[in-house]
């Protein structure tokens, strides 16, 4: 099986065969929910990072006993696969305060799961130096305290080492990115998404090693420009393509995204010499391109949707949320209008995190594809 | 009230409404020996008796509320309440027409050193809530004002409705809005929504994560960062004698609060429970004289009622002794009065009328104790207390709520916007009859809309839980 | 040039016969279990009308909820656009388009020339869609098309608090028989509806003249009350049944396909 | 002793006649027109069915949320106390009850006499409730009773996941549409139903024995479901489960 297919088709959780590996080894996995934890560190302290996500899983009767039906589908979908013995692979569990649900996990997930180390990162809602500081703080006493859990240590050396494995990836993934500006199009938004998503759940070098030779792949491929539009897709954490799906399905074309897992966690590097390599950490995620629970930051999301949506010369932009987000659901709406008023077609799509009533979903689609790209 | 100081600009309309309801209360408290609007001849009447310029107030004012307020039990803390909502708004009125920077803020935010700054703080949310505690129609308008715009149902009202209100103009437009990264990303959002849409400067103080010394000294930091950030923005600079002065005011309002939650723990229950979300709500005037008078006015209420050994509920019934372990019905007080004359349920205690002993009293030395203690204050402060970390500070409170207050049962009337609360509800409700045995009836509302539960299914709910005791 | 445009909805199905710019025949029924069984038969009875058949189709676009499963269409179209596109032919100066349908609530947009540039629909819940209006003419004892006259008999409107089209079909259970005034009871029926559809449409923002199409604009008290909570006149489609206004706009963008096509073979 | 109990509930009206304690007589009537009338209906059959009068009937109890619309004197009682009572009748080891009603779902931990300590309801939205199996078997072209005749022949289940009873509903249609067979469907419905009841369930903690009751707790594959999902048995009364709180209504000793 090529790379290229392989990445694609690279199954979660147990299923997955790189993780699977890595346990017959006697490595350990750190699950770790949100784009702000820095999996360089984890990586250093030769654990791996895998990403908490919960494709596949549709119903979420075990995890509504402890989160109600206002909560978001997201969190409510991780605690279920937790509930459900399908992270009984982590050996630690390491929660950011990205958005206050997600965060909620790490206190019935130590009463209901009990993953043998938790720990909770924090990071503050705004930007500031005090803030940067804080952050810094925060993952030092992560890092060290990582150390005294699995009795290891991890040295500037080995932090950027790390660091210069996870900007390989950065760069291969912005090749990517580059590689879907053309008319012609060779790779599909879906796609896209799947080679991305792998990134996250398995080693990283080896994904590196594998994302090149797709890569490859992909330009040898002549791409298409029989579609009736391209989109920029933004919004929250998007685990599922078959969203990209409809969307390519109505005669779409996704060619870039503003999505956290998706270009956020790819767009910019860290600087990989210094003398503090920690720094140099904290500095990149906390200043990057902002998820939208960075206060005072909406100018930047809007700026950083429009640059995106112009180098990729989007014809229309689809912001998806999950129901009962706060972040988003504000977020979503507010980016559609800053984007109307300038001239970009947006539309706000609200779903599930596990798609439901696809139907609807389509009808929507339909007519946002209908209205951006008539005949 | 002299109607004179109304200001007729269409952004003091919220104000001048809560000065005038204010006053229109006092009106009706003051007529000598009625004890319901029936004893006047019914709310046709009254409207009649009262100045020409109240009766559009009258209008406004749910009647079950003054019905409530004119009972014998309830007449002092109504007089606490209205006056109150007259002289502290008077007081913003004034301070906005002699043109003082106007800062919005985040509820639960230690004001003090914003007055101290000569600025005009006023809580953000409670522009909107306090229309929900006392009109028909509550804040509703603007709610759905909010939501038109095109933001989810979602969201906390507490936020919707006064961001409504901004978007109508019926209340001023802040130079500034301060606001605390706890607890929820429903209010941070609405804060960033209205700092772009109107384009005003956000300050953001960040609540630290931890209770412990490090939180401690992070916030110190971020409110010395919002006091550069304020003088920056408005030019005002801190002035340390009146720091001292506001802080004096807090200082006996909170003192005054914690004794007569200390009275909380007595049966019969000495407090009556109609005004207990005003209690949360006017923790918005700390550092104003009104905030001591408020709770002095409360404590001595209950202190009274304690002395004589008297009781909230009538003769013969039993006391049932309920916690709102989340939250009250701000649009529905009647309905605690209505649990007591009904089912003899006092109203004991919740989180967002909670504060822990030693969120206590701001060491005045200096301006750097000032800050320090108003810091440590701010941590403590409710609902950004609870939400701020770890459930286990959440948790604490409600065991300590049932334990100190003797409670029968924990009504959870979850609020429907908190996505915290219902995360985190089954593990509240599960280690309190863990700890104390004490069982919990839960169910939805939203703390500031009607038509999410009204109040008739409330009492539906109430009365077929008492029925199956 | 005859073309038809053929709507399959969640509760009705309806097919316009077009003759150039003028409608030959339309047909409305209640569904069968299948969309295409629907279509063949709504359709087949249109053209029966129009003493045509199947044969004299040159362009067939299909809508509605089961608009991808008709054997006999050309391609399909969304609703939204078919309603947009339908309204617009009716009246040039619509812009704005409420539609209300079985499950959904659209508020669409539309430019001078009829084609869709914004809308919104109802999510996470069916409340103020017709399945309401259904569910509560239903305990009111009347047929869903009565259930309008008798909202505009009522004088004072009840409130109808619960937002769920099932809980508050038990309500009004009670308010009947609580001897509330039936026709206040349709009257508050109506304006709980208008209330919803009043927050989506202020959401893209009403424009233009603004009309009503689907079934639910066949029901006067919805339509009035409408009126006064948007504070606007709706545009009264007189000349066209509102609830074919889909299967029209279906019908016009099957005769600007068809055109399109033999531009195409003819250079 | 004879007794009387009338539970109004919001799809049908149910009456029962106990005669020291055993079920002599019982209806069970949909809600149609007036609820007045239903009840009147419900109560009538009844008591024919008994051959006796209502004025000879000393213990008569109300319930259910029409229960105002009982015009004749009676007791009114709660309807977590009836449930609870009714079970605890002819189940003494019950535990957990769990009760499917028109708009809501319920469920209660109770003690040995009976009585109950501690619930929760679902009542703010119709979805998993037995509204939702009328909308459902609607869509089916079926009656609701037949749902476990049906179910048993089912290869597969389909997902329901529309939160929304209405949603659910067009879910359900467009199932049909795509040619998946009523079998798998009901199946996917039962399974959904069952699972949401386990969900409650857990919610409040699960105390063996389980009892369920309401008019879903005839259907078998929905208590299959449930069972599965909870791992547990779970019983049903020996009489008609839809009974319970008309039942517990009758009980003279059940809280007012």
């Amino acid at each position: 099986m090529s790379a290229f297919a392989e990445l694609l088709a690279l199954p979660s959780r147990g299923e997955n065969p790189y993780l699977q590996e890595w346990k017959k080894e006697a490595g350990r996995v750190v699950g770790v929910t949100c784009t702000y934890a820095p999996e360089e560190i984890i990586a250093a302290s030769g654990l791996l990072p895998y990403r908490m996500e919960a494709r596949g899983v549709t119903d979420t009767g075990l995890a509504d006993v402890y989160f109600h039906r206002f909560n978001c589908t997201f969190p409510r979908s991780v605690l279920q696969a937790g509930l459900a013995g399908e992270y009984d692979f982590l050996d630690g569990f390491c929660v950011l305060n990205g958005c206050e649900q997600i965060r909620r996990l790490y206190e019935v997930w130590e009463k209901h799961v009990n993953t043998d180390y938790q720990y909770m990162i924090t990071i503050p809602h705004s930007i500031s130096d005090a803030g940067l500081a804080w952050y810094k703080e925060e993952i030092f006493n992560f890092k060290e305290d990582l150390g005294k859990n699995f009795g290891i240590r991890c040295t500037n050396e080995d932090l950027w080492k790390a660091i210069k494995v996870y900007n390989e990836s950065r760069r291969l993934v912005q090749e990517l990115y580059a590689l879907r500006k053309d008319d012609s199009v060779p790779i599909t938004g879906s796609d896209a998404a799947r080679l991305l998503f792998s990134a996250f759940i398995m080693p990283r070098e080896k994904y590196n090693a594998l994302l090149k030779e797709a890569l490859e792949e992909i330009r040898s491929k002549d791409g298409t420009d029989d579609y009736k539009a391209r989109i920029l897709v933004g919004g929250a954490a998007l685990d599922d393509p078959q969203l990209l799906e409809i969307i390519e399905g109505q005669g779409g074309m996704v060619v870039t995204d503003t999505l956290c897992f998706g270009s956020r966690s790819f767009g910019s590097l860290i600087e990989e010499d210094g003398d503090d390599p920690l720094h140099a950490i904290a500095k990149h995620y906390y200043n990057r391109n902002p998820c939208p629970r960075m206060l005072g930051q909406f100018k930047n999301r809007l700026g950083y949707t429009e640059e995106m949506a112009q180098g990729a010369r989007v014809d229309g932009v689809i912001l998806e949320k999950i129901v009962f987000c706060d972040s988003h659901g504000v977020d979503t709406t507010m980016l559609a209008d800053g984007l109307e008023e300038k001239g970009m077609p947006a539309m706000v799509l609200e779903r599930e995190y596990a798609l439901s009533d696809l139907g609807r979903l389509k009808t929507r689609v339909e007519a946002f594809m209908e209205r951006i790209a008539r005949g | 009230m002299d109607t004179s100081q109304l200001s007729d600009r269409k952004d003091r309309t919220i104000i001048n409404n809560y000065m005038k309801s204010g006053y229109m209360g006092l009106l009706l408290l003051e007529m000598e020996g009625i004890t319901s609007l029936a004893d006047l001849g019914g709310p046709e009447a009254i409207r009649g008796f009262l100045p020409e310029e109240f009766q559009d107030t009258f209008d406004l004012v749910q009647l079950p509320l003054l019905d409530v307020i004119l009972k014998e039990k309830n007449r002092a803390s109504a007089k606490a309440v209205f006056r109150t909502a007259m002289d502290y708004f008077e007081l913003v009125n004034r301070e906005l027409e002699a043109g003082k920077p106007h800062v919005q803020h985040y509820f639960a935010i230690a004001p003090e050193f914003m007055w101290a700054m000569d600025l005009v703080p006023v809580a953000h949310e409670a522009l909107g809530a306090i229309s929900s505690i006392f009109y028909r129609e509550g804040c509703e308008a603007g709610i759905d004002r909010t939501l038109a715009e095109g933001y989810p149902d979602h969201l906390c009202a507490a936020q919707t409705g006064s961001v409504g209100y901004l978007l109508d103009g019926l209340i001023p437009k802040p130079d500034v809005l301060v606001n605390n990264s706890a607890p929820c990303d429903a209010s941070n959002m609405m804060y960033e929504y209205a700092s772009n849409k109107f384009d005003i400067p956000l300050v953001m103080i960040e609540s630290p994560y931890y209770q412990n010394e490090r939180g401690w000294k992070y916030a110190i930091t971020e409110i010395k960062r919002a006091i550069e950030e304020l003088e920056r923005i408005t030019g005002h600079t801190l002035d340390e004698d009146k720091l001292r002065e506001h802080v004096e005011h807090s200082n006996e309002a909170i003192s005054y609060f914690l004794k007569l939650q200390e009275l909380k723990r007595l049966t019969p229950m000495p407090d009556t429970g109609w005004h207990r979300p005003a209690d949360t709500l006017f923790l918005i005037q700390l550092g104003t004289p009104m905030s001591a008078a408020y709770y002095k006015a409360l404590y001595e209420d209950a202190k009274a009622r304690a002395d004589r050994q008297g009781s909230v509920i009538p003769e013969g019934k039993k006391e049932k002794r309920l916690a709102w372990g989340y939250a009250w019905m701000a649009y529905d007080l009647p309905f605690f009065d209505w649990l007591e004359e009904e089912h003899g349920a006092v109203y004991t205690g919740d989180v967002l009328t909670y504060i822990p002993p030693h969120a206590g009293v701001v060491d005045t030395t200096s301006v750097e104790t000032m800050i320090e203690g108003l810091a440590w204050r701010f941590m403590q402060m409710p609902m950004g207390r609870q939400t701020m970390g770890f459930s286990d500070v959440w948790v604490n409170d409600f065991v300590t709520i049932v334990k100190q207050f003797k409670v029968d049962t924990l009504v959870l009337a979850g609020h429907m916007a908190c996505k915290h609360f219902w995360a985190l509800n089954k593990l509240l409700s599960d280690k309190v009859k863990e700890e104390t045995g004490v069982p919990t009836l839960r169910f939805e509302v939203d703390m500031f809309d009607k038509r999410f539960t009204p109040g008739p299914e409330m009492r539906r709910i109430m009365n077929e839980y008492f029925a199956s005791q | 040039m005859i073309v038809a445009g053929c709507d399959v909805g969640s509760l009705s199905g309806e097919a316009v016969v077009l003759q150039d710019d003028s409608i030959l025949a339309y047909e409305i029924m209640r569904v069968r279990p299948r969309p295409e069984l629907t279509a063949e038969e709504v359709t087949a009875r249109a053209l029966a009308k129009a003493k045509l058949s199947f044969e004299d189709l040159s362009y067939c676009v299909s809508t509605g909820y089961g608009r991808e499963k008709i054997p006999f269409s050309n391609s399909s179209i969304s609703e939204i656009s078919c309603h947009g596109r339908g309204a617009h032919w009716v009246n040039p100066n619509v812009r704005t388009v409420i539609d209300i349908g079985g499950q959904d609530c659209k508020v669409i947009r539309v430019d001078k020339l009829g084609y869709m540039v914004d809308f919104v629909m109802n999510d996470k819940c069916a409340a103020g869609t017709g399945r309401f209006l259904e569910g509560m003419a239903k305990v009111l004892g009347v047929e869903l098309e009565a259930l309008g006259p008798l909202g505009l008999a009522g004088a004072s409107p009840t409130g109808i608090t619960k937002t769920c089209t099932v809980l508050a079909q038990f309500d009004v259970m009670c308010l009947l028989n609580d001897g509330e005034d039936r026709a206040d009871i349709a009257a508050g029926i109506g304006r709980a509806m208008a209330e919803r559809i009043t927050k989506m449409a202020k959401r893209v923002g009403v424009q233009g003249e603004v009309a009503m199409t689907g079934g639910v604009a066949k029901n006067a008290a919805v339509v009035s009350s409408l009126q006064d909570v948007l504070g606007l006149e709706l545009y009264q489609l007189e000349s066209v049944d509102p609830q074919i206004v889909g299967a029209l706009g279906a019908a016009l963008f099957a005769r600007e396909r068809c055109e399109r096509q033999e531009r195409r073979k003819a250079s | 002793m004879i007794s009387l109990g009338c539970d109004v509930g919001t799809i049908t009206a149910k009456t029962v006649i106990l005669k020291d304690g055993e079920i002599v007589a019982f209806d069970i009537t949909p809600n149609e027109g007036k609820l007045s009338q239903a009840v009147e209906r419900s109560v009538q059959n009844a008591l024919s069915q008994a051959g006796i009068a209502l004025e000879d009937i000393e213990n008569r109890g109300g319930t259910g949320a029409g229960e105002r619309y009982i015009s004749f004197p009676h007791v009114t009682k709660s309807t977590i106390s009836c449930l609870s009572k009714g079970v605890n009748r002819t189940v003494t080891s019950a535990r957990t009850v769990v009760d499917i009603g028109g708009l809501s779902t319920t469920c209660i931990h109770i003690n040995d006499q009976g009585k109950a300590m501690e619930y929760r309801t679902n009542d703010r939205c119709a979805s998993g409730t037995g509204f939702f199996l009328e909308l459902a078997a609607q869509a089916l072209e079926l009656k609701v009773e037949d749902f476990s005749r049906v179910a048993a022949s089912a290869q597969e289940k389909v997902r329901i996941s529309a939160q929304c009873a209405v949603f659910g509903e067009s879910e359900i249609v467009s199932h049909v549409n795509d040619g998946v067979d009523a079998a798998s469907i009901v199946a996917g419905i039962s399974h959904s139903i069952g699972s949401g009841l386990a969900t409650t369930a857990r919610r409040l903690g699960v105390e063996p024995e389980i009892v369920a009751t309401g008019g879903v707790a005839k259907l078998a594959p929905v208590l299959k479901a449930l069972e599965e999902d909870l791992g547990v048995e779970v019983q049903t009364p020996e009489w008609d489960p839809q009974l319970a709180a008309a039942i517990g209504a009758a009980l003279p000793d059940t809280e007012q």
